[in-house]
């Protein structure tokens, strides 16, 4: 097998790769980089962010703000010192993104503009239209071309890590156009791989979102952290699941039921006011905007559709002109896909499953447990997410971690690192070893796309919106039997080239491990918290359950979980407080 | 062993443009300079023979009405439309014009164009003595 | 890669195709057209053409009119060359731009000498 | 549930047991408001493991999924069913690039093409984070604005002519993007591209067939680009000859 050496080698080239091997560029460019990704790094999922990233940069705001918007939105399972340090780099980030050629959105100052955005009490998300995360992938791929450290290896496919006495020297990946693996050895290994939506049946996620790099680590010991936390946007096409923006409704959109009524108001969230107010309505946090629709839907007050139930989005009042200028692709995708025009039509929407707040556990360096391995992006959990993330917090993620990611890689590599060579020739055989079997196996009785099926409405039945114990435990022990027959799949195309049943099956594979993840973590979390609703355990309990869910990999069966303390440093646990308490500014 | 064979679909290097309506209308722009060039060569000579005397003027002239001199020009004055018309519709696309945060429409552009043309075509006319 | 002279025909091309898509249709109208339609009496006599030419802003218009249209058509035609599949480009410049030198010089002489 | 049966004629390529791409059809159930990409996964999932092509976002932005239908390069998942009512479709990968396998096309030359025309700010001056943003005003930002919408789907290279016929051609998306910078107030970089944008291979190959521009799906206008380039670059040229010009 090939071996291919690197310094610091990358595993995803989304925007948390990008950003990550431009700050090992930038902190030491004699430093070698090995870029990997399974797509072309503008393919990466990055692409379909649309709204914005927020940051502290106007004179009516300050980073304070920021911080507790960020930890009463997580409902306080955020890590208050990696939410401190979040605020404080994220404009510094959003500033060197503006260096380098992102086209933000401008006042006419020529200052950069910003937004209202969920649960943000100040105007705080900078905004490229309704591309931001387009904008920022292209700005940061094309910048990265500057560097010439970066090697990038596109279209390979990330199997194994390579794991020796508690640290991680490398991956296997197989070159998807010749399907040959090669062992990439390297001193330090970043996961910037993203999330998993595709566990569930309907997402805003791209096809290549199935958590990957999340079961790699979670396979080499690393614990999954919080994945019971799964955020659901409330403002989704039905059918395609298409993400519609929360600058929607930053912009003044109104979410209505089937009487035409802002059925927010209803939940805590009100009173309405015909322009937005910040933290109120239609401004509320995502997990209680997509519960609120669960709701109406229990009281029949939702609008059936062929693709379920669902609410409607009303943009009209914006008028042609700020639509065109401000959510272009959102009226593009609208008239599309449901046949909609927001400038004189309603346009259905339902709650979608959008990210992960789990993931890979890493430190605020975004190191992981095991030595040389860091992770950053949405495949990791630091956490400034806790149990619901903010809109326009995840592109300030991937960039303030993808670069701390970078640095850290970097200052551990020149520690200096040794790979034990013999050891991982025999780790790298075992991976081919392992992707050889599906190549040698005969045709089973189950076939991939099936028990993906299974698997994805397992975890919709059992850890949607609402959860209880009876749903998560069918949905385990589906995922038990969808693990088992999933042992005897074989490989329907045998060829090397480009094979695609190869990967959907490796993907398959780790989708298993991260929906076991998900589901055990959610069984075991008897409270209600932010995303994670439990109908028999209504309340919040901070006594027993302030506590990140470590999930630890179990081959034999479902993983163990253990908890770490949450860190706490200035904001004691108190309600969420949203509507007219909340006391956010008009955003007209 | 490298199992890539990755293949190269043939194009034919002197009939690519009959595959796609749009490419044969491009070549129909394109062919308009053959006309371009034969009408300006059959001025420069009329000059030359406008400076030879009065009998090769007349000579030229009626080469000019001759049927076949007739035929050329019909067939030219068609191409030099599809010329005009085809520049015309590319000139937003070329010299594109921002008014402040605006682009000044592609019609408006192409529009000022045909007005100029108009102008420019009756000045000709009433030179000539036709209008 | 290196920085290329095409910049040079390509303005003459691009002068030369603005012109002509003001003028060339009434042009063609008027001097290949309207004398079979028998639409002139006098106009296109000797004396009056003579007279009319030897103004020097016509010399001067036409001059630019016809230039402009040599190199355009030179241009344009070394493009269309390429396009059926000539890929001798080289040999297709030398002769092309050299039939537009000689375009505009016999113009030029040809002015001159009314 | 509104189904329609369609008939999916898409062009197989096995490298390693066909010696050419042939055309294999696909009876596909699909539902009324199913893009082409929709069908393509239905292929797939239900059907025939083998077939392969790429796609991931599903929303025309991470430009994964172009490919001819019916002998034009757009986004499989903006291709609507609704919109070819025959019934028959025909899928094939982007014209004018070497077959990979089934959809998938060989991309390396493009992405080569993309990284030569140095696609990133060279900046007027160099500015710290201290310092804040660059001032750009909504005006100078409606400048490039338009040329920053390409998402690499490569459909304009499918349908260029001189791409096919000559492949040093550096072409649409390429030269729109080295634009992009070069209209932006940040940079300063015009010069630099000059190299590769202004060659023979580059701005100067097209000769404005304007095709690409008609299939753009994110209405980038690349030839409209690539016209502007030529009079700027064209009078860079001009003025290098100039006293004082830099040649």
């Amino acid at each position: 097998m090939q071996v291919i050496e690197a310094d610091v080698i990358i595993v995803g080239a989304g925007g948390a790769g990008l950003r990550t091997a431009i700050a090992v560029a930038e902190a030491d460019p004699k430093l070698s980089i090995a870029l990997l990704s399974k797509v072309y790094p503008m393919r990466s999922h990055t692409c379909a962010a649309e709204g914005g990233a927020a940051g502290v940069i106007k004179s009516n705001d300050n980073l304070e703000y920021h911080f507790h918007d960020t930890v009463s939105g997580g409902d306080w399972l955020t890590d208050q010192d990696a939410v401190d340090l979040f605020v404080n780099e994220i404009p510094k980030e959003l500033l060197r993104m503006e260096h380098w050629g992102c086209p933000w959105s401008r006042e006419t100052s020529g200052n950069v503009a910003v937004r209202p955005f969920g649960g943000m009490k100040i105007m705080r998300t900078w905004f490229a239209a309704d591309k931001t995360g387009f904008h920022m992938l292209h700005t940061l791929f094309q910048t990265s071309i500057k560097y010439p450290s970066v090697k990038r290896f596109d279209e390979y496919y990330t199997v194994d890590l390579l794991t020796d006495d508690g640290a991680c020297y490398g991956c296997t990946a197989i070159e998807m156009r010749t399907g040959q693996m090669r062992q990439f050895r390297g001193k330090a290994i970043v996961i910037c791989s993203g999330g998993a939506g595709k566990i569930f049946p309907f997402t805003t996620n791209g096809a290549v979102k199935t958590g990957d790099g999340m079961a790699m680590a979670y396979r080499a010991g690393v614990p999954l952290k919080d994945m019971e936390f799964v955020q659901y946007h409330p403002t989704g096409l039905p059918g395609s699941g298409i993400l519609l923006t929360e600058a929607c409704r930053g912009e003044g959109g109104y979410l209505v039921n089937k009487d035409g009524y802002r059925y927010l108001q209803d939940y805590g969230l009100g009173p309405e006011t015909p322009t937005p107010v910040l933290k109120a309505m239609e401004l509320g946090p995502r997990d209680q905007l997509s519960q609120a629709f669960w709701h109406e839907q229990k009281k029949g007050r939702t609008i059936p559709t062929k693709w379920g139930d669902v609410v409607h989005l009303d943009l009209r009042h914006l008028g042609e002109k700020k639509i065109d200028e401000r959510l272009p692709l959102i009226r593009e995708l609208s008239a599309k896909y449901v046949d909609s025009d927001p400038v004189t039509t309603l346009v259905p929407v339902r709650p979608v499953v959008h990210y992960m707040m789990g993931g890979i556990h890493t430190d605020i360096h975004a190191a992981t447990p095991l030595k040389g391995l860091y992770a950053a992006g949405e495949c990791a959990c630091v956490s400034i997410n806790g149990a619901n993330r903010l809109g326009s917090n995840s592109l300030g993620e991937l960039l303030v971690f993808g670069a701390r990611a970078g640095r850290g890689a970097a200052e551990y590599v020149k520690k200096g690192v040794r790979a034990p060579g013999e050891r991982l020739d025999a780790l790298a055989a075992d991976s081919e070893a392992r992707v050889k079997a599906w190549f040698q196996r005969t045709q089973a009785s189950d076939r991939v796309p099936a028990l993906k099926k299974r698997l994805t409405t397992a975890m919709e039945d059992g850890c949607g919106i609402y959860r209880d114990e009876a749903t998560i435990k069918a949905a385990c022990d589906i995922i038990v039997d969808v693990r088992e027959r999933f042992k005897n799949v074989a490989l329907e195309d045998k060829s090397s080239v480009y094979n695609t049943d190869l990967y959907q099956t490796l993907e398959m594979d780790a989708m298993i491990e991260v929906a076991q993840a998900v589901a055990v973590s959610a069984l075991q979390r008897r409270e209600s918290r932010g995303a994670h609703q439990r109908l028999d355990h209504v309340k919040r309990d901070d006594e027993a359950f302030l506590k990140h869910s470590m999930a630890h990999y179990n081959p034999n069966g479902e993983p163990r979980i253990d908890y770490l303390d949450v860190v706490i440093t200035k904001s004691k646990p108190a309600e969420r407080v949203y509507g007219a308490r909340a006391g956010g500014q008009s955003a007209a | 062993m490298n199992p890539r064979k990755p293949y190269v679909r043939p194009i034919s290097k002197t009939s690519w443009f009959m595959t796609q309506g749009r490419y044969k209308v491009y070549m129909l722009h394109e062919i308009s300079s053959l006309f371009v060039a034969i009408y300006t060569a059959i001025l420069i000579i009329g000059l030359v023979r406008l400076g030879e005397g009065e009998a090769a003027w007349q000579g030229w002239l009626d080469a000019v009405t001759s049927p076949i001199g007739v035929i050329f020009h019909l067939i030219a004055f068609v191409f030099a439309l599809i010329h005009t018309t085809s520049w015309f519709k590319a000139v937003p696309q070329a010299m594109r014009i921002q008014r402040g945060e605006e682009i000044v429409p592609g019609k408006l552009i192409v529009g000022a164009h045909y007005g100029v043309l108009a102008a420019v075509s009756l000045f000709v006319l009433i030179l000539a003595g036709v209008a | 890669m290196a920085r290329s002279a095409k910049a040079v025909p390509w303005f003459l091309f691009a002068a030369g195709g603005t012109v002509l898509s003001f003028i060339l249709p009434v042009m063609i109208f008027t001097t290949g057209i309207a004398p079979a339609l028998g639409l002139f009496t006098d106009a296109l006599s000797y004396d009056t053409m003579s007279a009319f030419v030897g103004n020097w802003l016509v010399k001067l218009v036409l001059f630019g009119i016809l230039t402009l249209a040599c190199w355009h058509a030179a241009h344009r035609l070394r493009v269309c060359a390429h396009d059926f599949g000539i890929r001798a480009d080289t040999a297709v410049a030398v002769i092309l731009y050299g039939l537009a030198t000689v375009g505009t010089a016999t113009a030029a002489l040809a002015l001159v000498s009314i | 549930m509104s189904e329609r049966t369609i008939e999916l004629e898409v062009l197989r390529y096995r490298p390693e047991q066909d010696q050419e791409p042939f055309f294999q059809t696909y009876k596909v159930p699909c539902e009324e408001e199913w893009v082409v990409l929709d069908a393509l996964n239905y292929v797939k999932e239900e059907m025939d493991r083998t077939l392969s092509y790429r796609w991931s976002c599903h929303m025309f932005v991470c430009g994964s999924c172009g490919m001819m239908i019916d002998g034009e390069p757009k986004l499989a998942c903006k291709a609507f069913l609704k919109d070819y009512p025959t019934g028959k479709i025909r899928v094939e990968p982007l014209s004018n690039f070497p077959i990979e396998r089934d959809l998938v096309v060989v991309l390396d030359d493009f992405v080569e093409k993309l990284e030569s025309v140095k696609p990133y700010i060279i900046p007027k001056e160099e500015r710290t984070v201290e310092q804040g943003e660059y001032l750009q005003t909504p005006a100078q930002l409606k400048a490039f604005k338009q040329y920053t919408l390409c998402i690499n789907c490569l459909c304009c290279y499918a349908v260029c002519p001189q791409y096919g016929l000559d492949e040093s051609f550096v072409g649409p998306a390429a030269l729109a993007l080295a634009h992009r910078y070069n209209m932006d107030s940040r940079d300063l970089g015009r010069a630099a591209r000059d190299d590769v944008v202004a060659a023979a291979e580059g701005i100067w190959h097209c000769s404005f067939v304007g095709a690409c521009s008609q299939v753009c799906p994110k209405d980038v206008d690349p030839a409209g680009a690539i016209q502007q380039a030529k009079f700027a670059h064209g009078i860079d040229y001009l003025t290098s000859f100039l006293p004082g010009g830099k040649r």
